[in-house]
Formats: structure tokens, sequence, C-alpha cells
């Protein structure tokens, strides 16, 4: 649970999510803006806004990380769980070198400056930048956004973790990097033995790298399990109004049936079951009564009273 | 023909760019390299490409909010200048969504005052009577309660603001909408929202739309003809069932074969989820 | 990266301590020279109120206090006067007017040698002079129409288109150069014939000078003079308590008792030809009448303001020229009376509703005198709106007679009645509105005879005519202060504010 | 760069011409001049008159001002009356006591500022900040010459540690060095404040972060050299300023620097030194800035250097 | 079951922890608190204490705090010619309002008409306000003040024309900035697609976007104006004697800091406690405006 000041009144940003990420899968977590999700994802590396109070556990390999001392969690950060961010641009200094900013993790780590050099080379080649040795001296801006976003792998990469975070790591990005980009942290996680938390709001992306997807609402989940049959099948129907809103490129479409109304704001989260206002199946019991996340089909999770005549 | 509501020909777009050194001559960006499109009445024509493309620029052009360099942009037969030396009739008649419905908006001006500022920059297409009632129907039409007139945009959501844009945009009563990637910035539960009102109100309203954006499923969803752009130059450009099924660009098959579906079908993403888990 | 910003934190942590390390360690210096120096004169530092920024004693800063400071070290002057009327020859041995004081005959003194050891000729004066009436200064308004000739090695003559019996006094200021300062730069690096050669010279901010080993009056004792320019008194009083300075003068009253107080330093006043005098402008309708001068004069209490303003330095003055100065002769002291002094104004018909009479003055330290009497000449229903202009400003203005009542420390140039009243009470120089034909004839006459005795009696009658008619107001006679320290033997205070420093010797501290 | 250099200095040298220009049409228009302030309050107005009719001032102002700028063209600054020698020379004298005043300020303020700048920023609205802000304030709002006057007393005075007035050593250097930096201090501190809690809001900080940086590395690697952009462009703006605040130091402690000489030059009508002086300021500022450009380019290699827009 | 790597685990807990209000923080007020104070002493202090600044009394100068004198109790001593140090405080906070506000006003309404069209227009406008701008800061502000202050008698006016020559560029200099960056805000394109008029279009779209800085801008200028004020009086070229100014008392009271201190100490904690309130206040301000801008 994160608890967020904002404004006047403090507000239960995220409020009891629970997923697990598996060792050697893709776990996604889908949200729309202002769903909790990078937020819930940071939680874990601790990298909360300065105000954010913190409840529950995050556990790191039988490991709490929420109570685990700042020293502990630096020694994690980087080493053990890799970061990638949204926006590579915003998320790299921009007055140091690419290199200088990919080996830091291991210049601090005691490396020589010409061992440093070397690993960094390898890096940027093993994350398909061209010319790693021209690439090495130059400076973020001065690089596509594909390019930046292969740093930024590239730089999470370099304390050899077991978990990598990507938080919308394709977003900034045209569509046909986006797929390279994609393709290539698919690649990665493979080869390394990693596991990778995917955070991101375009079901398309998931539906293709995710192994496993978390959806989130308001700063709830509404339903996690298995990413292919969440998307095919879902059983809640934020989750349907979602995957039907998801346009084709293959087959000319109808516009969906959109759903009412604006997504729910955590910081102003409506009673009961907080989707209920825009919940073409909402009855009066979701107003009231939060729905308890809970399994419906095996291996399956829905927070919604009527998961089970959710229709596809 | 007079069936093109909008015609532009051989547009060239070139922006001065950095100058290196004291002998060098100035660097140019050349934006927009000798572009033609028509947009006929009441059709919807996608125009698409990668950032960078030029996709905007053509539609800042249109809007006479860049002045090109070369070529002619002719509205009914009427040549196009910047927008300010536009007669009034030719203001109106074209008119913009834009893409970050939180910046296209001033913060400071509510609502009602965002689109009596219209009316009162044109006084042609002023409601003649009860401009409270008249507001309240601008609003209805794209589907706002008439309460939040008086409110600011940071008080709306997304798409509210988004049918802000739209409204400010119809008060005039235009003929052609340049949506320049006004869906792009929405939640996915929005944007259908935005989409289905663009549709709805092109028909009611006789509009022809130009609509620019990067996602082509939008386009298949929406579009009547597709114009692809790639570093300023077009391209493609023909129908939007053409384009989906026999593309003729070995760039636009680039761009068809990098796009996924959600089921995983028609693809370009080389890679299945068995191949990666 | 942390290691470079230690380190470079480190540095300026270094650098700061550097400077204060450095800074104590030097704090002592000035106590160590001074100390370190037994038998001989010892090292000197001035600090004079007015900087010195140009060495030039010819030219536009000629008359400066700074200038004529430097100048009284570094240069000779045919003769220096000594007080009223009293003149001793320096490069002069002797000197003798005609009948009608029109033209003068010196006799330079033998064997006086600039400091690169050529002789000081008779060619030389008539160098200096030329190049004084060259210069436009304020020095060559004294020499209107004068011609100077050498007839022989040692004689100079001096001959007026007028008769000028205070020739002398105005020769006083008159510094002789060898012929080479007319050359470019000569100034930057001077050859005088005075008690000391420049070492170096900073305009503006500092002088050293060294002694002159062949002076023709013998070497001064001291083994180095400095003179530094300090013009923020609290710096410069703080400077002369630790000892960072020997020796200044011109310090505000508030000041003194404090120095007073301090055992390590000797304050003495003299009297100087400095007067307060705040002239009314007779061409103003308002005051164009002298029983309307003579009232505001009385109107003012100048006794308590003076005792509280200025306590060191201020005397009630009894005439329009100090008694330092020649031609000096006391009259019936204004008795502060606002009563009579409101029924004179009524009776002359004073329109006190719609007269505002403008004062002007310059400088910033005459505020504090010039409120307590606006305060005062307020008490009976004048109104008086001070105006302090910038000195640029007042000059253009005074000349302009734009103003209704002025205020001036007015000194008297060489001592003689003849460079104040003489010059400046003529109808002819119209610096007050005022004109007086009858003050017109003794003022001539004053100036066209030699005979002292007749002079300081036209003088008088002048007095009594410019005193009488209220002309201005005369409130009080300016005391010189001079603050030195203990260890400064044979410093001797001077009335101009233009101190000598061939006799001065410094003991240990 | 070379473009650049040599753009912004063209754009410098009209710069330098507006001053000219402004300089000489200010002072010759305020009241008084050259020839009333040389022959003083004795002189009568028909000396003065000639005094001005040889030194030229009564011709045309539009001749004076062409003449005057065909000798700044040839670089001739005129001659001093009130020192008798090149006004420039004379100026020149001074300016090294200047420089040696203001780098001591800058230095100090630059020191002082960046670490009260980077305490207080590293934190917005903590404890510390708001101290440090409240102190930079503080600082600000302290009239120079009076804390000049309070250092006089106490260091010099009553400690009797450090000089009271007069150029040359170090140790005359070091209070009105402090004083004038202590305005500039403040606003190097309040400046560095803003941009490194501006910086801390990065997205790239929390990048280090999740490299496992502490937060002192995080501050000394990514935070303190990206806020310092702001820092150096009002270090290189505030040079006019600071000169001006010389101008009160250098009066109160003595120090023989440009400020004092530009004060009694105006006030003595010295056209030639106010001129001199005044371009040599110009030049000093429009430098600064130049280089204060320059500085930011190699701090963030973002920076293009195009003439400014 | 594979081995979860990241478990993140909810207990079920307290729902709704501790709900931590904002805390109000009660010193916030303080500077508002005290710049009324000085606002209401200058407005009405006038009233209550009765002073005249051409009356002296020399034979009661430089008496110390709580000294009798013939017309009361000289709370806070008297000056070099007798006159009552509070009444001086008092009446200077009238000066220095004036004065600051009056610069002030001056400058910002200067420099954001110029900024603002310099900044919209481009261009001609934007070079010819540009190379004003540089030359007045190549050139020292205090050199303008001297010959200001030389050229016109001197006055409150004087001071506030001489203070002003050189203040606007401030203004004028952000004004530009930001008008350059909302410029380019979609906003503004809106509205000049709609065919609203240039002046309309910078009156309703772009000024009131420069408010914020400007107000936290016009504060710190409001502080400086104070001090230039003093600084003006203590080079002899500020206000004529017969108006009362903290700077005027700060710079009459230079000669006398060793022993009437309290000629200056007063009025330079008025002027200092004055100057830090509304820096406080305008720290707030651009705080809260550059947090609203994101």
């Amino acid at each position: 649970m994160v608890v967020l000041p904002s404004g006047a009144t403090p507000g239960t940003v995220i409020d009891k999510v629970s997923f697990a990420v598996d060792a050697g899968r893709t776990t996604g977590l889908i949200g729309e803006s202002g769903s909790g999700k990078t937020m819930s994802a940071m939680s874990i590396v601790g990298l909360l806004p300065a105000e954010a109070e913190t409840a529950g556990r995050v556990t790191w390999r039988s490991e709490d990380l929420l109570t685990a001392a700042a020293r502990r969690i630096r020694q994690v950060r980087g080493r053990e769980i890799g970061v990638i961010f949204q926006d590579p641009l915003a998320a790299l200094n921009p007055i140091q070198t690419i290199g200088r900013q990919v080996g830091e993790i291991l210049r601090r780590g005691g490396m020589s400056r010409q061992q440093v050099r070397a690993r960094v080379l390898e890096l940027l080649e093993r994350v398909g930048i061209p010319d790693p040795h021209q690439r090495i001296d130059v400076y973020p801006h001065e690089m596509s956004g594909g390019m930046r976003q292969r740093v930024m792998i590239a730089m999470a990469l370099a304390g050899e973790p077991q978990l990598i975070i990507a938080d919308e790591p394709t977003t900034a990005l045209d569509v046909t990097t986006q797929a390279r980009i994609l393709r290539l942290l698919a690649d990665l996680r493979e080869q390394e033995h990693m596991a990778m938390l995917l955070v991101s709001h375009d079901l398309r992306v998931m539906a293709h790298v995710a192994d496993d997807v978390v959806v989130m609402y308001a700063g709830r989940v509404a339903e996690r399990g298995p990413a292919r049959e969440v998307l095919e099948h879902p059983l809640h129907p934020y989750t349907r109004a979602l995957a039907n809103n998801v346009p084709a490129v293959s087959t000319k479409s109808a516009i969906a049936e959109p759903l009412q109304g604006a997504p729910a704001n955590p910081f102003d989260r409506p009673t009961g079951c907080a989707f209920h206002p825009r919940c073409p199946m909402a009855q009066d019991r979701c107003r009231t009564e939060v729905p308890l996340l809970r399994e419906v089909e095996p291996g399956r999770f829905s927070a919604c009273h009527f998961s089970e005549k959710v229709e596809p | 023909m007079s069936s093109h509501v909008l015609e532009i020909r051989d547009l060239r777009v070139a922006f001065p760019g950095p100058r290196r050194s004291l002998r060098a001559a100035r660097t140019i960006v050349q934006a927009v390299a000798g572009v033609d499109l028509d947009i006929r009445a009441r059709e919807t024509l996608a125009l698409v490409g990668e950032s960078g493309s030029g996709k905007s620029t053509v539609a800042r052009c249109v809007l006479g909010l860049v002045r090109p360099q070369e070529g002619t942009i002719t509205y009914e037969g009427r040549a196009l200048g910047p927008i300010d030396k536009r007669p009034a009739e030719l203001q109106r008649a074209i008119q913009m969504v834009f893409q970050d419905p939180g910046s296209s908006l001033n913060p400071r001006m509510t609502v009602s005052a965002i689109i009596r500022e219209a009316w009162k920059v044109h006084p042609a297409v002023a409601p003649k009577g009860d401009r409270r009632k008249a507001l309240a129907e601008v609003l209805a039409d794209v589907g706002l309660d008439a309460g939040v007139a008086g409110r600011r945009p940071s008080a709306l959501s997304g798409g509210q603001r988004q049918r802000v844009s739209i409204a400010r945009a119809l008060a005039l009563r235009p003929r052609l909408l340049v949506c320049d990637e006004a869906v792009s910035a929405l939640d996915v539960s929005v944007q259908s929202q935005i989409l289905r009102l663009l549709v709805d109100l092109q028909r009611t309203h006789d509009l022809s739309i130009l609509f620019i954006t990067h996602d082509l499923a939008v386009v298949r969803q929406i579009a009547d003809r597709v114009a692809v752009m790639k570093t300023g130059e077009l391209v493609e450009c023909t129908t939007a069932e053409q384009l989906f099924t026999a593309p003729a660009h070995p760039y636009t098959q680039g761009l068809l074969s990098a796009a996924h579906d959600l089921e995983g079908t028609n693809v370009g993403f080389e890679y299945t989820r068995e191949q990666i888990s | 990266m942390t290691i470079r910003t230690r380190r470079s934190l480190a540095a300026a942590a270094g650098a700061v301590a550097l400077l204060i390390g450095a800074a104590a360690c030097s704090s002592d210096d000035p106590a160590s020279e001074t100390g370190g120096s037994e038998a001989a004169g010892g090292d000197l530092t001035v600090a004079g109120p007015i900087p010195i920024e140009n060495l030039d004693p010819h030219g536009a800063a000629s008359l400066d206090a700074g200038t004529q400071l430097a100048a009284r070290a570094i240069f000779s002057q045919l003769v220096v006067s000594n007080g009223p009327g009293e003149f001793e020859g320096e490069l002069a041995e002797s000197w003798e007017p005609n009948a009608d004081a029109s033209v003068w005959t010196f006799t330079l003194r033998e064997g006086v040698e600039f400091s690169d050891g050529t002789p000081v000729a008779s060619a030389d004066v008539v160098a200096s002079f030329d190049r004084v009436l060259a210069g436009e200064g304020p020095l060559a308004g004294n020499f209107g129409g004068y011609t100077a000739a050498a007839p022989d090695e040692s004689t100079v003559v001096f001959t007026s288109p007028t008769p000028d019996a205070a020739f002398l006094g105005k020769v006083s200021s008159f510094f002789v150069t060898p012929q080479a300062a007319a050359n470019e730069g000569f100034f930057q690096d001077p050859i005088g014939s005075g008690p000391f050669v420049v070492e170096s010279f900073e305009p503006g901010a500092t002088l050293q000078l060294a002694p002159n080993p062949g002076y023709w009056d013998g070497e001064p004792a001291l083994d180095s003079l400095e003179f530094q320019s300090i013009p923020e008194v609290a710096a410069r009083m703080t400077a002369l308590q630790t000892g960072e300075v020997d020796v200044t003068w011109a310090m505000p009253d508030d000041q003194i008792a404090q120095l007073r107080s301090d055992s390590n330093i000797t304050v003495e006043n003299v009297a100087s030809p400095a007067v307060f005098t705040m002239w009314m402008n007779s061409s103003t309708p308002a005051l164009q009448d002298s029983a309307v001068r003579q009232a505001l004069w009385q109107a003012v209490d100048f006794e308590s303001i003076i005792g509280s303003l200025y306590p060191e330095t201020g005397t009630p003055a009894d005439s329009p020229i100090s008694p330092a100065v020649l031609g000096y002769a006391p009259q019936e002291p204004v008795e502060y009376d606002p009563e009579a002094a409101k029924a004179a104004l009524d009776a002359a018909g004073f329109d006190y509703e719609n007269t505002v009479i403008r004062w002007q003055f310059s400088q910033a330290n005459f505020r504090n005198f010039v409120d307590a009497v606006v305060s005062d000449l307020a008490e009976i229903g004048v109104t008086v709106e001070p105006m302090e202009k910038e000195q640029a400003v007042f000059l253009e203005d005074l000349l302009a007679l734009n103003w209704d009542m002025n205020l001036q420390q007015l000194g008297t140039q060489g001592f003689d009645a003849a460079t104040n009243l003489g010059r400046l009470y003529t109808c002819a120089a119209n610096r007050m509105g005022y004109c007086n034909e009858e003050l017109d004839q003794i003022l001539a006459e004053a100036g066209s005879t030699s005979d002292t005795a007749q002079r300081e009696d036209l003088y008088a009658q002048a007095s009594e005519i410019i005193w009488n008619d209220a002309v201005g107001m005369y409130p009080m006679f300016v005391e010189q202060p001079y603050a030195w320290r203990t260890s400064v033997e044979g410093f001797q205070p001077v009335p101009d504010g233009v101190p000598y420093f061939d006799e001065v010797t410094v003991s240990g501290d | 760069m070379t473009y650049f250099i040599v753009k912004r200095l063209a754009i410098g040298l009209l710069t330098i011409w507006g001053v000219v220009t402004a300089v000489f049409i200010v002072v010759r228009l305020a009241p008084g001049d050259q020839a009333t302030v040389a022959l003083g309050p004795d002189a009568s107005a028909a000396e003065i008159e000639a005094l001005r009719h040889t030194l030229g001032l009564d011709r045309p102002l539009l001749v004076q001002y062409f003449s005057y700028l065909g000798d700044v063209v040839r670089l001739d600054f005129g001659e001093s009356y009130r020192f008798g020698r090149p006004a420039m020379d004379q100026v020149i004298e001074r300016f090294p006591a200047t420089v040696e005043l203001t780098l001591a300020a800058t230095v100090i303020a630059i020191i002082a500022g960046l670490i009260l700048g980077v305490l207080a920023g590293k934190k917005p609205g903590s404890v510390l900040d708001r101290a440090v802000s409240t102190f930079a304030l503080g600082l600000q709002a302290l009239p120079p010459f009076w804390v000049g006057i309070m250092f006089i007393l106490i260091f010099a005075l009553q400690l009797q540690v450090l000089p009271s007035a007069g150029g040359g050593s170090l140790a005359n250097l070091v209070l009105p060095a402090v004083t004038l930096s202590i305005p500039f201090t403040a606003l190097v501190a309040r400046m560095t404040r803003s941009g490194v809690a501006e910086t801390m809001s990065e997205a790239f900080v929390q990048t280090a972060r999740s490299k496992g940086l502490t937060e002192t590395q995080v501050l000394t690697g990514h935070v303190v050299k990206n806020s310092l952009i702001p820092v150096v462009t009002v270090v290189g703006l505030q040079v006019g300023t600071l000169l001006g605040g010389a101008v009160i130091i250098e009066t109160v402690f003595a120090w023989p620097g440009l400020g004092s000489l530009l004060v009694s030059a105006v006030g003595n009508r010295d056209y030639a030194v106010v001129q001199a002086a005044t371009v040599l300021i110009a030049l000093c500022v429009i430098v600064l800035n130049l280089a204060a450009d320059i500085v930011n380019a190699k701090l963030d290699p973002r920076i293009r250097l195009e003439a400014r827009r | 079951m594979t081995q979860s790597d990241i478990l993140l685990t909810e207990a079920p807990g307290p729902a709704a922890p501790p709900v931590r209000r904002r805390r109000r923080r009660p010193l916030a007020a303080i500077p508002y608190v005290i710049i009324g104070v000085y606002v209401l002493a200058a407005a009405i202090g006038p009233f209550l204490i009765d002073y005249d600044p051409v009356a002296t009394e020399v034979t009661e100068r430089l008496l110390p705090p709580g000294s009798a004198t013939g017309s009361g109790t000289a709370w806070l001593g008297t000056d070099a010619v007798g006159r009552d140090v509070l009444a001086q405080v008092v009446y200077g906070a009238r000066t220095s309002f004036i004065i600051g506000i009056a610069v002030v006003t001056v400058c910002c309404l200067i420099g954001v008409a110029l900024g603002a069209i310099a900044g919209y227009s481009g261009g001609l406008p934007d070079a010819v306000v540009s190379r004003t701008i540089d030359i007045l800061m190549a050139f020292p502000g205090i050199l303008l003040a001297i010959v200001i202050a030389g050229l016109l008698e001197r006055g409150m006016h004087v001071v506030i024309i001489a203070l002003s020559v050189g203040g606007w560029v401030g203004f004028a200099r952000l004004s530009r900035s930001i008008t350059m960056s909302t410029r380019e805000r979609d906003w503004v394109d809106a509205a000049r697609i709609m065919g609203v008029s240039k002046p309309a279009t910078l009156k309703r779209h772009i000024v009131p976007f420069l408010a914020g800085s400007v107000v936290a801008l016009a504060t710190i200028e409001l502080a400086s104006a104070v001090l230039s004020e003093a600084a003006l009086s203590f080079l002899g070229l500020g206000l004529p004697p017969h108006i009362v100014s903290w700077g005027q008392a700060i710079a009459g009271g230079r000669e006398h800091l060793s022993t009437a201190w309290w000629i200056t100490v007063f009025p330079g904690i008025a002027l200092t406690i004055l100057v830090i309130c509304i820096g406080l206040v305008g720290d707030r301000l651009t705080r809260r405006f550059t947090r609203k801008r994101d």
C-alpha cells in the first residue's frame, strides 16, 4: 500500500496491490494513466516520492524490501534489480556521455577505467548499438529515440540484475522502433535468464511480450492471470472494455462501444468498486462493497463481484 | 475538381538549421519536400508517418501557421495564405484539434470563455439569440453537460478537454477539421469515445477531416483514404482498403509489418509468445 | 566524482584559509615596519581627506587640496605664506613690488637644485608660470593678463596690466617645475626641488615619496612618506586608531572627541581662512531688501547650532573673512532675536506665504547644519527649501545665480582679502546679485595699493559694508582639526589644510 | 564556435556603440560641465566661457559626438583633465584593483553560494532549506555600505585583525571582497537552490538512484553540475551589478578601483574618464557574458552556441 | 509453479492509514503579518506620531534610546540634529513603500510590455528591445542614477526614475523568455487559427501567464529598490534632505556608527526585516508558480 499526500487530502494511491513476478517470466502491469502501475513497480526498489508512506510487503527472494535498510536497497538497485524508465531522453543525464552513464555502476563497483570501457562497449554492442566505439562518447541528445532506449537498457543490464523493471519502455518511440526494442527486451530476458516486470498501457505490447499480466484500475488490481487468457477471455468488465477498445490493423473493425466517463482518480476513488460508474454491469452492490481479488478460475484472479458473468 | 475541398500542390517547407562555421552556409532542414494532396468533401484523409516525417508541418501549412517555401494550398479554389492574411470566412473554414488536450486550452479561461472567444472573433457565426443556450447546444453536440461551461480545463478529464477542443472548433462551423494526433494522448478507454464523436460529427456537420496519426489501427477504423509520408515526401496515397490489403510502397509494408494486433494475427511482429517464453 | 568534488571543496577552503591567514600576517606589517625603524626618521603614512589625482600643480587640478599637498612635498614655491600678510621666501630670496604693485621682481635663492641635479633657474620659473597661464586651470584665473620674464639667471619679473597688491598671496600657490614639465608623462615621475621625490604614484589612491637628499633646506628625516586616500570617515578614523595611518586631518566634529580619548593620538585645531558663507541672492525680489536679509540672519540661533554641531571646529564669526586672513576686521555680532526678526520681516512686507527660499549647497556634510538653520527659519514662518546639489550642478547654478541662498565653506587663498572680498564682491563679478558702487571703489583701491596698513583699513571698510548690508550670513569661522599619532614628532598643523612633512619624524610606536 | 564568437562580438561592438552613445548623451545633457568644475567656484563666467571654447564644449552637440566617435574608433578616448593623462591609461591603471576585488568577491560568492544552495536545494521544503533560504534573504537584505562600515569597526577597530582601508595586500582585500560578495552570495545560493531543487525532480536523478547510488553520490554526480547553468548565466550577468556595488565598497574601504574613479569622474565631469571607464566596463560585461555562454556550452553539450535569438 | 522473484503482498492491515493532514504552518503567516504591520505603520503611523522632518533640536542631538527630550521620550534615540529616530523609522516606511512600489510598478509595466512584444513578435522589435537590454546591462546602473540625479533636481520622483531606468530590464528579459515559450503552446496556435488578433492573443493568451513569474520578480525588485534608495543616499545622490527615508537615516548615521549606533541600526533593522519578509513572500510565490507551470 502506498499513501501519497496529494494537496490537502492524502490518498491511498495504491490500495492492496498484490502480485508476483516469477523467475524467468515476463509479468505485465497494465493500466491507464493514473492507475498506479508505475508507482507499484517503483515501490519495489523504493523509488517513490519522498512524501509517500508505504505499508505491506515487497518480498524480493524472501527478503522484505519495504522494511530493509536503505543501504541494502541501494545494493539491490541496479545490481539485483535493474530499471528501465519511460522516456529515455529525460531519464538520461543530458550532460554526461552515454559511456559514462552506462559505466557508472561498474566504476563504482571498483573496476578500472579500461575494464569499464571494455565492458560498456560490450554492453552497447549487446543491446544492438552500431559502432559502439563511436557512440560511447556521445551525449544522449545526439542519438535517436530508439538508440537512447537501447542505452537505457544497457545501463540497466550493467549491474547484471536478475530482475528488470521496464516502465513503458516503448511509449515514446515510433512504431517500427517499438517493435525492435520489444524484441530486444524479450531476447535479453531470455538469454540473461532474468525476470521482467513490464509496465505499459498498451495491450498490444503486453499481448506479445508478457507471460502474465496484472490489470490495474484506480490503484487497485482488477484482474491478473496468464496474459493470453486474460486478454482473450477477460474476467473483469474493465479488462474486457480495454481489450475491445484496441483497434485492429489486420481487419477493419468498427469503433468499439466506448466506456463512458474517464478513468477514476485514485486520489478520489468512487466508493465500492472503483469501476462501477463506468461499468455496464454495475449493480447496487458494486456501489457499496469493494470487490476482493479472488481466484475465479485456476490461476485467474479478478476483483469483480460478477466475474462469472463477464462475457468475452 | 469541385469536390476537392482542399488542394495542396507541390508543398515545400524548409527550416533554417544551425550554421556550423563562419564560412559554411546555413544548413537547411527540408521538412516537407514537394507534397501534393487533395481532400474531398466529407471524407476522412489520414496522414500517416513516423515522427519527423513532416506530417504535422503539412497540417500547420494548411492552417496557415507555417509559411511554405513553395507550393500552393487552395480551399475550394481560393488560395490560402498565412492565417492572419486570410479573410474571416477562410479563417473559420479550417479548424484544428490538437494532440494534447491539456495544452491546447488556455488554462486561465473557462470553457465558456474559450468558446465565446471564437464567436467574439467571428461575429458572423455567433448565435443571434441567447448565447447561453447556444453554448449549451455546442457543448451538447460534443457530448458535454452544460455544467462544464463555468469550469477551467484543469477541472476536466482528458476526454472532456478534447471534447471542449472539438466544440471550440465546431463553434466556428468549419468545413475542414485538422486532427493532429487528436486521440494519441488519450487513455485507451477514452480514445474510442473521441473517435466515435468525430465520426458522428463528420456526418452531422458535413465535415472533411484531415486526420494525422501514427496509429495504423485507428487509421483503419476511420479513414477513407490514407497518405503515407516519409522524410518530407509522400510515399503512398490511396484508399484505406487498398493500403491495408495491398500496400504498394516498401515503407508502407514496413510500417504495417511493425504494427501488431492484440490477437497476434496479421503480423509483422516476428515473435510469437511461444518463442519468447 | 565525489572525490573530485571533495577535493575542490577542500581546495576552496584552503584558499579561504590562505586569505585569512595572509590577512592575519600582514595586518601586523604596518606596526612592525614602524617599530622596526630605529634611529632614522621612520616611515610616515598620511591620509588626507581628498585623493591626490594629479601631480601637475599648473593644470586643471592645480588648486585641488590633493594636488597642493603633493606639490608641497615634491616642488617648491617662490614664497610661502605663514599667515595673514606674512610671507617667507622659498625659492625666492627676496622680492620687490613697484609702486602700484603691478610689477613684482623676485631674486632667486642661489644653489637650489632639482632632484636630478640641475639648478633651478629663472627660466624654469618663467616656463612654469607660462604653463599655468596656458593650462587654463583654476590657478590661471588669478593671473589674468600677467607676463613673466627672466632678465637674468636669478631674477624673475612678473608684470600685471593692473595693480595687484595681493600678488604674493596668489603666487604662494604657484610651484616651480623644470621646463621639462611640458613633456608628456613628466608628472608620472616628476622631478622637483621639494623635500621629497616620487617613488611611485597611483592617481587617486597612493603617492609614495622618499626624502630628497639634495633638498636645499636639508634632507628630511623621514625614511619614507606615503599619502593615502581614504574618503570614508569611519575607515579613516579607524586607520588612524589602529596605526595604519599616522596623520590625518579634516575630521568631523563628532569624531574628534573620540580621537581625543585615545592616548596614542594628538588632536589639535588651528584657525583656518575658511568661513561658513551663506550668500543671499540680492537679485531675488524677496531678498532685495537688506532689512529682510538682516532679519533672516537674526532669526537663526547660530550660537547654539554651532555649539552643538561644531563644538570643536566652529566659532561664531564676526567678519566675512577669517582672522587668519589679511584684512580681517571684527564687526558687530548679529544677535539671535526671532521676535525682532519677525517684526522686521513684517515691517518689510515679507510675503511668508508665497516665498520659498531655495538654498543650495553641495556637500553632504553640510546637511545637519542646513537642517538646523531651516528649522530655525521655519520657526518664524519662513520657508526654506534646502537643495543639495551635485558639485558640477552646484557650480553651474552658482554662477547663474540660480539660487536664493547659497552655502559654501569659503576659504581665502593666500590669506589675503583680495582673493575673497576683492574678487567676489564687485559689481562686475556679480556673484550674489549684489552691487554697491561704494564697495566697488573701496575694493578697487585696496587692490591697487601695496601698503599693507592701508589695505587692511580699506578691507575693514569693505567688510563693514558687506556685514551690515547682510550680503550673506557669516555664521562661523572654521578651524582645521588635525590628528596624529603621538609617535609622530615635529608635525606642524597649518591653517589651510595642506601640511608640510619635511620636518617630521616618526619614533617607534 | 568561431562563428558564434565572431557574431557575438559583432553584437558586442554594437552594444559598445550604444553604450558610448548613451553615455555621451547622458553625460553631456547633465548640467554643469568640465569647464565649470575645472575652474571651481571662484571662476568668473567669462573665464568659464573661454575654457569651454578651448575645450570645444561650445560646439554643437552633434559635431562633438561625431568627433568623439571618430576618436573612439581610433581607440583614442581623450585626455583626462583631472589626471592630466590619457583617460584610458588612468582607467586601465585602476582596472586591476577592481578586477581583483570583483574576482575575489565572485570566488567567495560562488563557493559560499554553491554550498548554501546545494544544502538547501537537495531537500526542498526541509527545515534546512527554509533556514538557508531565509539566511540568504537576510544576506541580500543588508545594505552593503552598512555592512562594510560595521566590518571596519569590528575587524579593524575592535579585533584589530584586518586593516581597515587601502589597497595592495591580500589582507586589505578580505573585508571589501567579503562585503561585496554578500548580496552576490545570496543570489548564487538562491539560484543554486532552485536549480538543484529543479534538477532533483528530473527523471535522470531517479535513474541515478536506480543504479544504487547514495543521495550524496546522486547529488555530486548528477545534480550539482546540471544545476549550474542558470548560476553561470547569472554570474555573467551580475558582473555589471557587481561593478555597481563595487562603487560603494570601494568608497567605504578606500579601495583604489574603477568604481570610485567613475563616480568621482562623473562628479568632476571628466568626460574622457567617464567614457573610457564605461567602455571598459561594457567590454567586461560583454566578454564575461560571452564567457558564461561558452562555459555553459561546455557544461551542457545540448547548448549550441548560437548568437542569441 | 515457478518460484517468485518478487512478491507484492498487501497485508489486510488498517485500510485507512493514519491520515496525515498537511501540516498547517503557523510560521508561514509571519511574513504577511509583518508586511501588514509595516503597511499599517506607513499608512497610519504618521497620524499617530507627530513628526516634522524640518524641525530639529540640535541641543538634543545624538541622545541614546529612551532619553527624555523636550517633546517626550525618544524611544529609539535621536539623530545628529536631534530628530526622533522612531519617527524616522515610521515615516521612512512610507517613503520606502512609495519608492519601492512606484519603481516596481514603472519597471513592471515597461518591462512586461516591451518583453512581451519583443518575445511574441520576434524580428525587428525583438532585436531593438534585446539590444537595448544589452546596452543597459553593459552600463553601470549607478552611473545612470548619478547622471539622472544630477540632471534633475533632487526629489522622490528622481530617485524613482533613476532606479527605474535600469530596473525594467529584468522584467523585460523575464517576460520575453516566458512569452517566447508560451508562444509555442498549443492554445496560442489555437487562438491564431481562430483568427484572434495579435494584441488580443497577447492580452488573453500570453500575458496572463507572465503574471506569476512577474509578481515573484516584482517582490525581489521591490526589496532591491528599497535597498538601492539607501545606496543612492549613501553616495549622496538620494532623496532631498527633507524627505525621511531609511536609506537617508542609515547613510546619515554612518559617521556615528561607533558612538550613536541607534541612528543606523533601527532603520537598518526595519529595512532588513522588510526585505526578508518581502523575499520570503516572493520565494513562496516563485515556488507556487513554478509548481503550477508543470
